[in-house]
């Protein structure tokens, strides 16, 4: 940390927002923070003012979450300071932030699976009566309005346990509007949102904003940040790179400001030869979760299946895979039937699932990214009859390579990862098995442009020398952009079947939102 | 005792169907308790038609004050387990307590507050020291709980060194408390109930209390919600301790006699009395009812043996037999209750 | 684009180091007390008291085994004394019937496996947590041991089968006996399982997070029931060692010999959580808490102190650690700020 | 139990077999005894090892009590290796289990140090002296005679044992109940044998069950010193004092309460001072070669004067003492 260095300063150089008139709310000033030997923000400084709604860009693993953790008192910068209207403040922990008016939406919900949403949303702030006891019907009451200005149907008494990853993050977002926040943080609160639930949190942060409350954001969509902010800050590894206007600004520019460099097509299917069938889904039901699914997946396609939140996706995808056992019809692999509810059987019969939640379901996150993505290859890995270790580190460094991983070592549990990066290792260990078909769930959740592009050209690459592809997404262009069919769901049913040519925006939704009947096939 | 927090795999056993059944669903999570209520009432009732005198009053009294100092201790654990923790060490502090409340009162007429203060105090100092060493040193309660088992269990034997404090010294008021009642109900189960409902209510309505369970459920979440983990997983074993310790000073007054290994080895009776009263091990649910009912349930089943006249040998085999039978029917209802509402709600949404 | 890893690698990657790991230093903890029993105390470097010591402890060793299996794949199982009570009686009551020893061995195993398939069916099919479980089978095994032999003790078994598990008999030139050796092998069996099959890794990732294993297609039903198996037949195994060692079947051998298991793994260093720990942990564990036993006890400490240093030993293996990485990164972070 | 297979003690020729005794020889200065209680927390375990010690001291002796902090078969073991090891002159023993033990003890004769069982007998070959604190047999009669008078020799009676394995405990009961088949008891009953385990808690609850299960009970008979308590604690404050007659065996320390307020009018007892000094001689006697075990031979017991080695190496300390309302305030232990 060198501390003679003439630190990017924004309040000087290249911030052309100097001379303005009211004084940040919160800032950062000179901030570092290493963990271990990597050295996630060096010399960081970013100002919020009020009214403002600031974007914060940069690839996975370039300090956004940790700058962000920093602000929330999570983490205590190893050199610099936080200031809150202008005086050095030391925040010893996220209750300090949180009393100071700093909301802070996570990059991972951290829900208390067992107690109730409304628990949840007002935990450790629970509106009192006389003597202190929690007024158990305000807390209610005050959710079931929040619900209901995010324009979403949560029971307040719902266990928090078994959310979709959606709706957690609408949890996470009413527990950041349930007090009056002077700044609201957000790390990729739509990562997992559609289109509509994120059209309804914009409104309610535009609202936010008016009442001159400071938002800070963090998104790999890129339109969204245009949509929804005014200026925008870049780093990149660790380091500030811009802070600026997003006035002016083209999508193009700031990848450039992100990545160092142009990037071009970010969908790059490529026509595949369509072969055999190759995963067949016939009459697939799971009472009260999805019904009657039937659908064709061939050698060579890609094959998105999208809809609303909550439409029954992943749940196909996880009946598909054998991790839950459907009711009624059956999954044929290749011509052959699987077995019901076994995901080894699955995996021998060829099968890939990259699931939605990648810190329960996707890794263990203790355990080491070379350990984690060995998992699903413990056969392959074996010289002798016992685990090669060389073999398995082989085979990790190999898929980090190609998935342009960024870490400090291969023995590092994942845990440490940027969320992007984890995203990836759950790529690379499903990858490594070579399946011959591969379902995957929101992909590219979390992922930054640069490597979605990667992901997506690998996606087509895959296609294209055979592989069948099952993509749910509820990023609509990355579905429009990909797909070589689209399927929509509606409330557990299969609502239509868009070939790729006729696939838009206007008719995926319109069959996503129930106005359209199922299309002949 | 894995720490995830998600859902195990066996998806079916935790999920929580669609959201317009969630008041069912909170009807599910609370028939818990009824289940094991339903158990014991079963149990009770059978035994009394095979022998009516289990429910004379002098056998209810019994049944009662069997129950009470298990209820207590189970009340304090399920405030530990609650948090994710354990604490294994009360039987120990029930040891110590109830030894040194004997040896302080032997032969002198000092009053009952007296001692059970004292007790009291031996137990938050127990308390305090494994909660700091759980919460400050941030090592795992079950070894931490383990060695301090073992430590008070030591100090315990080494100060007693074989000696026996018999009712015959300990003073008439503090024996009334262990044998005495009001309008025919013995003191130590209004105490135990007593104790219950605060705790009970306590768990249910303050800030603190349901922090506890946050801090079960997710200690993640709970540090990013700035509660403060720490202060209040200290306080759990302090309270934990105090109650034991408090068990050891009714114990005393109970049963008169005391020796070193008093409580030996009922770690396990009362983290079983926890379970089976649907704490869950892992943190963050349960009740102190559903505890308090287990405890019920397991010292019930013992007096009930007993009055069935089963041969001694077979007890213990039956015992084992009956817990496993009442933690798998609670389990296999609640599956069951679970998975019917997941179809009735299917078809509630989709008929719509 | 930051692609090779070695451009993160900072120079200063070797500061903070893996610290002082747990297992390490019980194994270094016994390796003390070996040292200083052999320099101070008269009779400890005997090779009869030698034998003895270690085969004071083989029963509660050869369970340790695949409790550490278990405990590194999140599960627990409090019932094992009650199987090996349960494994006693029985070779007791079937000897006392007239049955051949021969027969004896493998029906007792057999009802190991089966005791373990309960507990294995109850973890894995009915959905219940193994600690609450293992505390009913706990009281069952147990009750079904008492009623397997009552109050009697059965004591003379045959003479060949008894002198393979005295500590008198040893192997020629050491002071291994028999049972000893045999946990030295299956130790080493073990240990390559656990660290260097799939079966292993799976393990491992089970306890972690048995949710992600499970999506990543390990067969995490399957493995835990086996453990559970596992577990019984080790348990009925060391209830037949106990019974020859001893020279007596009762109903209630090994009473509260769980606890000893489970403390001398989890000094070892195996995580309650599930996840981590090692066999070497395991053992030294196991070996420490029965070295140092002996001792004491040559050194006239009474029980009671020896029942307050196993606490204190429990509780300084799990703080140790922590207190060593705290300062190691204070240092640390001291270091960061000033360069 | 009574097996007949091949016994695995039989290859354990008694060490006793080639010495011979010299009765005039002096007990020897210096003896170190040590005292193996089958839990080194049992009250009355305590004060016969504390009388054992004593009495060492008297003829220039030293003792000391080691063992287990659980009354375990096994955990004997273990000290009894350990005592092996340090070379003691004399170990003396309550066994927990009368097999377990055998194979460390023979080792010890093997090692030429003495082995006297006391309280709670081992297997025969397994120790040289057996000191018993009343003949087994008389034991049993007696509690059983005295109960059928207290209670005109009709009705139904129960047993509150200590654990299911005590030797002792077992031995007392089968004479018990060879008792009972006299045709003197005819109208009286064994209805059942329960077992406290030696815990106060657990005993008490036993008795508590015994009372309802069986209603129409008339007396039990708890030959336990912890049994015995916790029974009479039950029910001196139940409605059943009074009208169920408690026998067995106890310490007038614990017992005096009981009888003074009614709730038990005698029980027995041996003074178990005396059981320990008794052993704590016997063991010097052997030590100092003055006797071997074999029957027939004689030694002086300090204060208690001479004793002989009765049949299978056993010494019979006396008969015990039936305590009651008249005599119980001249005792203290
Ligand atoms: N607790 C931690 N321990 C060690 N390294 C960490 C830790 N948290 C973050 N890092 C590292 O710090 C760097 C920055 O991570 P951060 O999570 O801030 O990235 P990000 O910009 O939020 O990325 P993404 O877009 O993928 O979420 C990464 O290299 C990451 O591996
Ligand atoms: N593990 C779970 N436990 C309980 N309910 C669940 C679980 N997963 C999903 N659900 C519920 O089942 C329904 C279908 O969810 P699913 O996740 O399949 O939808 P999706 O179309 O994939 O949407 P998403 O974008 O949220 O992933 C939703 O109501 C959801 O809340
Ligand atoms: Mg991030
Ligand atoms: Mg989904």
């Amino acid at each position: 940390m060198n501390q003679s260095s003439p630190g990017p300063d924004p309040d000087s150089g290249p911030d052309p927002d100097s001379g303005r008139g009211p004084a940040p709310v919160l800032a950062l000033q000179g901030v570092s923070k290493s963990f271990g030997a990597v050295r996630a923000l060096r010399d960081v400084s970013l100002r919020l003012f009020p009214g403002e709604a600031h974007a914060l860009a940069g690839e996975n693993g370039a300090g956004k979450s940790t700058l962000i953790k920093a602000l929330a008192g999570v983490h205590r910068p190893d050199s610099g300071e936080v200031r809150l209207d202008g005086d050095p403040v030391v925040f010893h922990g996220p209750a300090d932030a949180r009393d100071a008016g700093i909301a802070v939406i996570y990059q991972e919900p951290t829900l208390f699976p067992d107690l109730s949403i409304a628990e949840n949303i007002f935990m450790g702030r629970q509106p009192r009566r006389g003597g202190g006891r929690i007024d158990h019907r305000a807390v209610r009451a005050t959710t079931a309005g929040l619900m209901r200005r995010l324009g979403v149907d949560l029971a307040p008494d719902r266990p928090a346990r078994g959310l979709s990853i959606a709706d957690q993050q609408i949890v996470e977002i009413a527990k950041a509007l349930s007090f009056d926040a002077r700044v609201l943080i957000m790390d990729e609160p739509t990562a997992a949102l559609t289109g509509s639930e994120t059209a309804r949190l914009f409104s309610v942060v535009r609202a936010l904003r008016a009442e001159g409350a400071a938002v800070l954001f963090v998104s790999h969509r890129l339109d969204e940040i245009f949509e929804l902010c005014q200026r925008v800050t870049t780093l990149r590894d660790g380091r500030w790179v811009s802070s600026e206007p997003l006035e002016g600004l083209t999508e193009d520019d700031l990848v450039r400001r992100m990545v160092g460099r142009d990037l071009d097509g970010l969908y790059p299917k490529q026509d595949a030869e369509v072969g055999d069938v190759a995963l067949s889904v016939h009459r697939l039901t799971r009472e009260g979760v999805f019904h009657d699914v039937s659908f064709d997946v061939r050698r060579g396609e890609i094959v998105a299946l999208a809809g609303l939140v909550g439409a029954g996706r992943t749940e196909v995808a996880q009946a598909v895979f054998g991790v839950d056992r459907p009711d009624a019809g059956e999954v044929k692999v290749a011509g052959a039937v699987l077995r019901p509810g076994s995901p080894t059987a699955a995996m021998a019969a060829g099968l890939a699932l990259v699931p939605e939640d990648r810190r329960q379901r996707g890794l263990v996150m203790e355990m080491s990214i070379e350990r984690n993505i060995g998992l699903t290859g413990l056969g392959s890995i074996r010289r002798r009859g016992l685990i090669s270790r060389a073999l398995e580190h082989d085979r990790a460094a190999d898929w980090a390579v190609r998935l342009q991983l960024k870490y400090n070592r291969l023995a590092d549990s994942v845990g440490v990862l940027s969320g992007g990066n984890q995203q990836k290792v759950v790529l690379a260990k499903w990858l490594a098995t070579g399946p011959s078909v591969l379902i995957v769930d929101e992909p590219t959740r979390g992922i930054d442009v640069g490597t979605k592009a990667e992901v997506h050209r690998l996606l087509s690459a895959l296609a294209a020398d055979g592989l069948a592809v099952l993509m749910i997404s509820s990023d609509l262009p990355e579905v429009l952009g990909m797909a070589d069919r689209v399927l929509v769901m509606h409330e557990g049913r299969l609502a239509a079947e868009i070939p790729r040519a006729e696939a838009t925006e206007e008719s995926v939704m319109a069959a996503a939102t129930g106005r359209t009947e199922r299309s002949a096939a | 005792m894995t720490a995830t927090v998600g859902t195990p795999p066996d998806t079916d056993a935790v999920r929580a169907p669609e959201r317009s059944a969630s008041s069912l669903v909170d009807a599910v999570f609370r028939a818990r308790e009824i289940s094991i209520a339903g158990a014991l009432v079963l149990l009770v009732l059978g035994t009394w038609l095979a022998n009516p005198r289990f429910l004379s009053d002098q056998g209810i009294k019994d049944l009662l004050l069997n129950a009470s100092i298990l209820v207590l201790l189970a009340v304090g654990q399920s405030a530990v387990v609650v948090t994710r923790n354990i604490d294994l060490s009360v039987g120990s502090v029930v040891g110590l307590s109830a030894f040194a409340c004997g040896k302080f009162v032997a032969g002198t007429d000092h009053g009952v507050l007296t001692v059970m203060l004292l007790g009291v105090a031996i137990g938050v100092v127990c308390g305090l020291v494994s909660g700091a060493l759980v919460s400050f040193g941030k090592v795992p309660a079950l070894v931490v709980t383990l060695g301090m088992l073992y430590i008070i269990q030591g100090v315990d034997y080494w100060w007693a060194r074989g000696e026996q404090i018999s009712a015959a010294d300990v003073p008439g008021a503090v024996l009334g408390l262990g044998s005495g009642s009001v309008l025919g109900v013995p003191y130590l189960p209004l105490i135990a109930v007593a104790l219950l409902a605060a705790t009970a209510y306590y768990l249910r309505s303050y800030r603190s209390g349901r922090e506890l369970y946050a801090i079960g459920s997710s200690p993640e979440a709970a540090r990013l919600a700035g509660i403060p983990i720490r202060r209040r997983v200290l306080a759990a074993y302090a309270f934990s301790g105090a109650v034991a310790g408090f068990a050891g000073a009714l114990w005393l007054a109970r049963f008169g006699t005391v020796v070193a290994d008093n409580a030996h080895g009922w770690e396990l009776t009362v983290v079983s009395a926890v379970v089976v009263g649907g704490v869950a091990i892992t943190g963050g649910t349960g009740t102190v009812w559903g505890a308090a009912l287990g405890a019920l349930l397991l010292t019930t089943i013992g007096s009930a043996l007993v009055v069935l006249k089963v041969d001694a040998f077979w007890q213990g085999a039956i015992t084992g037999a009956l817990l496993l039978l009442a933690i798998s029917v609670d389990r296999v209802v609640n599956l069951r209750v679970t998975a019917a509402l997941r179809k009735r709600s299917a078809r509630h949404v989709h008929g719509a | 684009m930051s692609t090779a890893p070695d451009t993160q690698k900072a120079p200063a990657s070797r500061v903070r180091g893996p610290g002082l790991r747990w297992d390490t230093a019980v194994g270094v903890l016994l390796v003390a007390v070996l040292v200083v029993g052999l320099a101070g105390t008269e009779g400890f470097g005997s090779r009869e008291n030698l034998a003895f010591a270690f085969n004071d402890i083989a029963e509660v060793a050869l369970i340790a085994l695949p409790m550490t299996l278990l405990v590194v794949a999140g599960q627990v199982d409090l019932s094992v004394a009650s199987m090996l009570g349960l494994g006693s009686a029985l070779t007791g009551a079937l000897w006392e019937a007239g049955w051949a020893f021969e027969t004896i061995v493998p029906v007792v195993l057999l009802v190991g496996v089966a005791g373990g398939l309960l507990n294995g069916w109850l973890v894995t099919r009915v959905g219940l947590p193994s600690l609450a479980v293992t505390i009913g089978t706990l009281a069952l095994y147990r009750g079904l041991a008492s009623v397997a032999l009552g109050s009697d003790a059965v004591t003379d078994f045959p003479q060949a089968y008894a002198d393979w598990a005295v500590d008198t008999t040893t192997v020629p030139g050491t002071f291994l006996t028999y049972p000893v050796l045999l946990f030295v092998v299956l130790a080493a069996v073990t240990a390559v399982v656990l660290h260097a099959t799939g079966l292993g890794r799976s393990l491992f990732a089970i306890g972690s997070q048995e949710e992600a294993a499970y999506f990543s297609g390990v067969r995490v039903k399957r493995i835990k029931l086996l453990l559970f198996v596992v577990t019984g037949l080790f348990s009925a195994f060391a209830g037949v060692v106990f019974t020859l060692r001893y020279g007596s079947a009762r109903a209630d051998n090994g009473l509260g010999f769980e606890m000893l298991v489970i403390a001398s793994v989890l000094l070892g260093g195996v995580d309650f959580d599930g996840g981590k720990g090692t066999l070497f942990g395991a053992v030294a564990g196991v070996l420490l808490i029965g070295v140092l036993k002996n001792l004491l006890t040559l050194n006239d400490v009474a029980g009671e102190v020896q029942v307050i240093v196993t606490g204190l030993l429990l509780v300084a293996s799990v703080l140790t650690p922590r207190v060593v990485a705290g300062v190691v990164e204070r240092r640390h972070r001291r270091a960061a700020r000033t360069p | 139990s009574g097996t007949t297979k091949d016994s695995a003690g039989e290859s354990g020729a008694k060490a006793t077999g080639s010495a011979k005794a010299d009765p005039d020889a002096p007990l020897k200065k210096g003896l170190k005894l040590a005292f193996l209680p089958k839990q080194i927390n049992n009250p009355y375990e305590k004060i016969l090892d504390e009388a054992g010690i004593a009495a060492a001291k008297e003829y220039g002796g030293t003792g000391k009590e080691v063992g287990p902090s659980d009354a375990n078969a096994s955990s004997q073991v273990s000290y009894i290796n350990t005592l092996i090891q340090q070379r003691q002159d004399a170990i003396l023993i309550a066994a927990n289990d009368p097999n377990a033990v055998c194979g460390p003890l023979k080792q010890a004769m093997k090692k030429d140090i003495k082995v006297v069982a006391y309280d709670s007998d081992t297997a025969k070959d397994c120790r040289q002296l057996f000191i018993n604190q009343a003949g087994s047999e008389q034991i049993g009669r007696s509690l059983v005679q005295h109960l059928a008078e207290q209670i005109g020799h009709k009705g139904k009676i129960a047993i509150l044992s200590a654990t299911q394995n005590a030797t002792n405990q077992n031995t007392w009961i089968e004479y018990m109940k060879e008792e009972l088949k006299l045709p003197a008891y005819k109208d009286m009953e064994l209805v059942k044998v329960a077992y406290g385990d030696d815990a106060d808690q657990k005993s008490f609850q036993q008795t508590q069950g015994l009372l309802q299960a069986y209603p129409d009970l008339k007396g039990i008979i708890s030959p336990t010193t912890v049994g015995i308590a916790a029974a009479a604690r039950y029910l001196g404050d139940s409605s059943y004092k009074g009208k169920v007659v408690l026998n067995g065996l106890g310490t007038p320390n614990q017992m005096r309460a009981y009888v003074k307020n009614g709730t038990v009018e005698q029980f027995s007892l041996w003074n178990p001072e005396e059981l320990g000094y008794l052993a704590s001689y016997a063991a010097a006697a052997l030590a100092s070669g003055q006797i071997t075990g074999a029957e027939g031979e004689t030694f002086t017991a300090g204060e208690l004067g001479e004793y002989t080695v009765g049949k299978d190496g056993e010494v019979i300390l006396g008969e015990p003492t039936v305590f009651d309302a008249k005599n119980i305030d001249r005792f203290d232990f």
